[in-house]
């Protein structure tokens, strides 16, 4: 009997750590299986190559991840990522210094705020789903961005500027720098302060975060705030990366960012999500992308693998749940 | 034990068990059930009676090993679609219908009537409409599932089951959501199911129902099965014993506390539509009870009390002084707390953990440097569940796999966590089983000795009546009266909250339409 | 051992784009001893670059790449350079400083193709009064700023030339149809479209065609000279303007291939755009035979 | 006490209006006024156009009011569209005849309900959220639809085939013709039978549903691959009136199509829903899009004013119903 539960237990561990990590034993999967096939693809600079691929849409689904634990959506991400790119742009074209590098980081991060005020606003106030709120939003944004570009790229290649993109400390990438910051702090905030509790309790159940004295509206806007702000900066990795801003930028990396937090687990109905695991999440597409393009794929037929790997994912692991 | 069906009996279940992750929830249970009988089961919270229903519903799959026979059959139900071509019908512990669906749509929710490939609507409505008269539960059939009350859905719920062509009906916690006159009712309608020759099994943790309804009783305790009798061959002392394994005494006597000043006065409060000029004040040490019918609008105070669903004019004294509470951050800010009545609704966010759901309010005190200590909550958690007795694997269990009676208790310790001045119970014993139930009474008794004033909504006469010091009655939305605990008695108080009791206009005509029919 | 030439691509989504990679594939099977890789950015300049890293880091001999706009060169030079690979850009080209760090060229200037249709256009009004309606491609692409641009600079010199709509036709037959509609329903003086490529053009004489508007009364015309566009050439549409896609192609491999060998190549190669009148119909239909 | 009561019913009464023809409202009011703008917005050819325009993105709204108000969501529609069309196309081109013309109209169906037909068993069976079943499903499509032209439109001129998308009967446009009928079918499906009946019990609470004995894995997978069968037709209608198939084609329309069948008072969160209002909700895009063109507004600018207008008539819309 005693024998029997401990056996019992040590299963019910096993499971526990297939649900938690089940994604992470995928990426670990899909990364040796390439790494056999592709020669230096389990090397560290194709891991910071990837790594820096991921960051920018990264990055972009952490804030989502955010928005969609309370049970919302950010859909203009990839919008703002344009706004901001290019108003990062105009800030820095013809200028040089680090001092105009900061600003142009912090312009593109406040461009993206207001983004998600709006949203925020709009779905905390006005009540109406985040979905259509942040889909005009997409428009909008998009909008803007071309209105103040005059639809054209905008020259952003100051060396200070380009540095962040370019450059590397300690070996390691600007923009993976960049990513593994951010990373850690929202982790921080999402699992240890009472912001990110609160975001949780909104998603598990939003009357009872009101009973339990959530200031409901207040935490939205700030999880709106943070996804635009997280999308600004990544507007601004990309015009450092790029050297321009553009009002293309971002095309549909919405959804890639929204697939990346799936992927790690987070919920659509709210709730349920972590920061490592959508950076887990991330990597799986970053890891996919990256061995497609070194393996030659066809790129219709890259399309058609994309689409398969990454319901193959989530299927894999919501099955492994559903035994367990 | 011989494997031979008997063919006395309906359902036979034998050697049943069922594991869930780090739960051994069912441990070789037999249930056997004889045909038209109406069979109570009984046992602690959690001990493992709605998991046994459910995988009698097909809602789970058993551990192999075990054997269910039905009317001699052996019975395997992949789906709830196989119990009820079986011959099976449940109401569930927690029912949800589809709010979006209309009374009648839910009644006859994946069975529609159809006339070609379209469904009549029609019939299905009048049949719905009459199956609604013969068991004396009038309401309007075209209503959305959203507008109609707990208690209503409750007996639909089981009208619903009863209009299957069952042969064996289990029936949840029936009466948690219900006040007295709808247990009669209720005990009508089962009744009359028995009659049809239908065996019903009735899960219940009130005993007076289990020995007025039942013909035999069967109790399991941590999953394991105890044993079946006849409910004439039983005594009540008999029965807590079975389901807690020790002596009992299943009277709550209330020691008295020392009652203090005035702690919370509320004048004049009004939300028209709701309630009107409410008006009284709490002392500390002093636990006060609101008694009403379903509807009178009891919960609807207290949730302007706290903030949730504010007054729109009125006023709230705190310790003498007039406090503003808009929000219930608000109320919790002037440690007001508040076990709300709907579990589902506005209690447990289902898919985060224990210590979670416990630690919402008050976050502050589980965090160092800022940051919210893991651990600290943790053990604060589990020394609730400890003192609460909460059945549950650990502590970072989702509270979604707990029972329902555990939940409650998760819920309660939640406010009891925040230290509170005034808490406000709304129907705190919900679906709690008696020994859990005077854990909490004591507790409450506890923390009024310790000078908290307690607010508490009941519609169990019996609780109110044995815990409060004084009860004030509500019908109507108004208030009828207060009485003290000497003056109180069970007639007083129903005939208060009669006194008020005017049927709405809809369910007049409804009743006299079936009078001028001659139903009734 | 063969050489391996990277080749970023904008996108596999775009008709005119899908003759360019024809040409490449063309020179790939007809060189045994070169492999050229090819990846779709999907019209994302960010992916664009993760993919010219790709190449690199596999260690590619040279690259061929068409940006999906010409800001993104400035990057891709910048890195091709560090890792010395040699870098051949193909039909859209860069600008002066971004110039610099590439080894060749081989296109034309965008901003030719919608000159030479204004043109066109000014030579078909012949005085009359023309009021234009501009189908533009996904704004920001280089291709719709320039060849707009070049719309744009000739029409100012005439006085008899009135540009009364700009408007967004995502290179989309079907977008660019229902836009005409409206537009002929808002304007009815419209008697000019251009259109920045001939799959937008299509839509407009289709959307004509509904408004039963017949070829005399809408002078249309697009840019590329696809197939389907020759088909159309003298039953609704009026010009369009060929540039040739399988050459480019064709020719940036060569380049990047000689780059890739270590020879010596020019670093300008400019192919030109040739206008497309109802009588050249035949002549362009048998160069995609 | 009586007179109140009766004001109250009254009050109620014409809330309950507003809730439920608001929106019929918004678009009168935003139809009304572009009449006054804009001369002969008011004619009978104006409105047929609109239809028109509106008929396939309709269409697909109406499938994909389904999915949500089961819970779910349908992202692939628009590549479906693609897909769709280059099967359709490749049928027809160089052939003629009505026959030819069934059968390319048959087959871009059977494509459409193939591709939901997948949609519907991942996440019927395999579980996982739709979410993600129809975004990996929107880059299968597209990539098939690549694969399958090679990257480029094909001709589908021939008279019988395009006589569909030009024809009219009695003066009604012969797509809006269709449109109608599909809306009429659908409006039937999911108010008069006990399909649609399982559809919003499914999106009310599964599983009340399941207890109910609803088969709610059918009855998703029938909602999956109506919706994918309705793109698919979208597909053929657009291939008709554009002459060709198009791997390009419907890019972004899942997007107008969610925004058309949300405006329409469709529930993101499921269970409420009807094909009436999605039509009106496609009805506003549609007079929205019309419009800005006709008056010849800027490109960028239209943007910004379109997401204006759709998240504006949601607010609208909510705030109505917050003060009733
Ligand atoms: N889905 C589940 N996953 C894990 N554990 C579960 C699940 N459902 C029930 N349990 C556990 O199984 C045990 C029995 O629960 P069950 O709901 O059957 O109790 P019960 O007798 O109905 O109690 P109550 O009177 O409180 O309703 C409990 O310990 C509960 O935590
Ligand atoms: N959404 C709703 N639409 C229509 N009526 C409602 C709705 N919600 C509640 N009611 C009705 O409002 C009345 C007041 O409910 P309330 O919960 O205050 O009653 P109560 O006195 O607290 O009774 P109890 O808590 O015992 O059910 C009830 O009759 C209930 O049926
Ligand atoms: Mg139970
Ligand atoms: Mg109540």
């Amino acid at each position: 009997m005693i024998k029997e539960a401990s056996a019992n237990a040590r299963k019910t561990h096993y499971t526990e750590i297939l649900n938690k990590y089940g994604m992470l034993l995928i990426l670990i999967l899909l990364f040796s299986a390439l790494s056999l096939k592709i020669d230096g693809f389990a090397s560290f600079r194709n891991i910071f190559s990837i790594l820096e691929q991921v960051s920018m849409f990264g990055i972009i689904a952490i804030g989502v991840t955010f928005a969609i634990v309370t049970g919302g959506i950010d859909l203009s991400s990839g919008a703002v990522v344009a706004l901001a790119s290019v108003v990062g742009a105009s800030i820095v074209t013809g200028t040089e210094g680090y001092g105009m590098t900061i600003f142009a980081f912090g312009a593109a991060m406040f461009v993206g705020s207001i983004c998600g005020l709006i949203n925020g606003s709009i779905t905390a106030y006005g009540r109406i789903p985040p979905f259509i709120a942040t889909l005009g939003m997409m428009t909008m944004a998009r909008g803007v961005a071309q209105l103040v570009s005059n639809g054209r790229p905008i020259d952003a290649s100051s060396d200070a500027f380009t540095s962040i993109g370019d450059g590397s400390i300690f070996g390691v990438p600007g923009l993976v720098v960049i990513y593994v910051l951010v990373a850690i702090t929202c982790h921080i905030m999402m699992s240890r302060m009472s912001f990110g509790r609160h975001v949780f309790a909104i998603g598990g159940n939003v009357n009872t975060a009101k009973i339990c004295g959530v200031n409901v509206e207040i935490t939205l806007l700030k999880v709106y705030i943070l996804a635009g702000a997280l999308a600004g900066l990544a507007g601004a990795m990309l015009t450092s990366r790029a050297y321009a801003g553009n009002p293309t930028f971002g095309n549909m990396w919405e959804l890639d960012a929204i697939a990346a937090a799936v992927i790690g687990g987070t919920s659509l109905a709210g709730g349920v999500g972590s920061v490592p695991m959508c950076i887990v999440g991330a990597l799986i597409i970053g890891v996919m992308n990256k061995g497609l393009n070194m393996l030659g794929v066809d790129p219709y037929w890259q399309q058609i693998i994309k689409g398969m790997i990454i319901i193959g994912a989530v299927l894999l692991d919501a099955q492994k749940r559903k035994k367990a | 034990m011989t494997l031979m069906t008997n063919s006395d009996c309906i359902l036979e279940m034998i050697n049943v068990s069922k594991t869930f992750p780090g739960v051994k929830a069912l441990d070789k249970v037999n249930l056997s059930i004889r045909k038209g009988s109406i069979h109570a089961l009984m046992g602690e919270n959690g001990a493992g009676k709605s998991t046994l229903m459910k995988i009698l519903y097909g809602l789970y799959t058993p551990d192999a090993g075990g054997e269910i026979f039905f009317d001699g059959k052996p019975f395997n139900p992949k789906a709830p679609i196989d119990a009820i071509h079986t011959g099976l019908a449940m109401v569930p512990q927690e029912i949800s219908p589809s709010a979006n669906l209309s009374v009648a749509a839910n009644f006859y929710l994946g069975r529609e009537i159809k006339k070609g490939i379209l469904m009549d609507q029609s019939a299905m409505n009048e049949k719905t409409n009459d199956i609604l008269k013969e068991l004396g539960i009038p309401m309007s059939v075209e209503t959305l599932m959203q507008n109609v009350s707990v208690a209503k859905a409750q007996l639909l719920a089981i009208a619903t089951a009863v209009s299957y062509d069952a042969k064996l009906i289990i029936m949840d916690e029936p009466t948690t959501a219900l006040t007295e006159s709808e247990v009669h009712q209720l005990y009508r309608i089962v009744k009359k199911v028995q009659e049809r020759g239908i065996a019903i099994i009735y899960i219940s943790h009130k005993l007076g129902e289990v020995f007025e309804l039942s013909d035999e009783v069967s109790v399991i305790r941590d999953g394991e099965y105890i044993g079946t009798k006849k409910t004439t061959d039983i005594t009540k002392e008999e029965l807590i014993n079975m389901m807690v394994g020790r002596d009992m005494d299943e009277m709550f006597q209330r020691e008295d506390v020392i009652i203090g000043e005035t702690l919370l006065e509320v004048r004049n409060l009004s939300l028209p539509g709701k309630f009107h000029d409410i008006n009284f004040s709490v002392r500390k040490g002093e636990i006060f009870g609101i008694a009403g019918l379903v509807g009178a609008g009891r919960s609807e105070v207290v949730e302007a009390l706290f903030g949730y669903k504010p007054a729109e004019s009125g006023e709230i004294h705190l310790h003498g002084k007039k406090i503003e509470i808009h929000k219930p951050c608000d109320a919790i800010k002037h440690r007001i707390g508040f076990v709300t009545e709907d579990r589902k609704l506005t209690g447990l966010m289902l898919n985060m953990s224990v210590t979670d759901n416990m630690i919402m309010p008050e976050l502050l005190p589980y965090e160092k440097h800022h940051l919210i200590s893991e651990e600290l909550a943790r053990d604060v958690a589990n020394s609730m569940k400890d003192q609460l007795r909460i059945k549950t694997p650990t502590v970072e269990t989702i509270i979604g796999n707990l029972s329902g009676g555990n939940q409650q208790k998760v819920l309660i310790a939640r406010w009891l966590l925040l230290e509170p001045e005034i808490l406000i119970l709304d129907e705190p014993t919900k679906g709690i089983d008696i020994g859990a139930k005077a854990e909490i009474y004591k507790l409450i008794v506890e923390l009024a000795r310790l000078g908290k004033a307690i607010i508490i909504v009941s519609s169990e006469m019996l609780e109110l009546l044995s815990l409060s010091d004084r009860i004030m009655v509500m019908a109507e939305g108004r208030e009828v009266g207060i009485v003290d605990r000497d003056n109180a008695t069970q007639e007083v108080i129903l005939e208060m909250a009669a006194g008020g009791d005017v049927p709405s206009q809809e369910e007049q005509e409804l009743e006299s339409e079936y009078q001028t029919q001659g139903v009734a | 051992d063969t050489l391996v030439i990277g080749a970023p691509m904008p996108s596999f989504a775009d008709k005119w784009m899908s003759y360019l990679f024809e040409g490449i594939n063309d020179f790939n099977d007809k060189h045994s001893d070169v492999e050229i890789k090819m990846t779709d950015a999907n019209e994302d300049p960010s992916k664009m670059l993760n993919d010219v890293d790709n190449f690199i880091d596999a260690g590619v001999n040279a690259l061929l790449v068409v940006p999906t706009d010409i800001a993104i060169v400035k990057p891709i030079a910048k890195k091709a350079n560090r890792a010395n690979i040699p870098l051949v850009i193909v039909n859209r080209l860069p600008d002066e400083s971004a110039m610099k760090n590439v080894d060749a060229y081989v296109g034309s200037e965008s901003i030719q193709a919608g000159i030479i249709q204004a043109e066109s256009v000014v030579g078909m009004l012949d005085g009359k009064q023309g009021n234009i309606a501009i189908l533009m491609g996904v704004l920001g692409h280089e291709a719709q700023i320039k060849r707009t641009e070049g719309n744009k600079q000739v029409f100012s010199q005439y006085s008899n030339i009135k540009i009364v709509a700009e408007q967004e036709g995502r290179w989309d037959r079907a977008k660019a149809l229902q836009i005409v509609e409206d537009l002929l329903q808002a304007h009815p003086e419209i008697n000019v479209i251009v259109a920045n490529n001939d799959e937008m053009a299509i839509g407009a004489l289709l959307a004509a065609r509904k408004a039963g508007l017949t070829d005399a009364d809408l002078i249309i015309t697009g840019v590329d000279a696809t197939p389907d566009a020759l088909e159309y050439l003298g039953s609704g549409l009026d010009s369009t303007v060929f540039q040739s896609a399988k050459g480019q192609g064709y020719g940036g491999a060569e380049i990047a291939y000689k780059l890739a060998k270590g020879e010596k190549v020019q670093k300008m190669n400019w192919i030109n755009f040739e206008l497309v009148l109802e009588e050249q119909k035949v002549e362009y239909l048998y160069k995609y035979q």
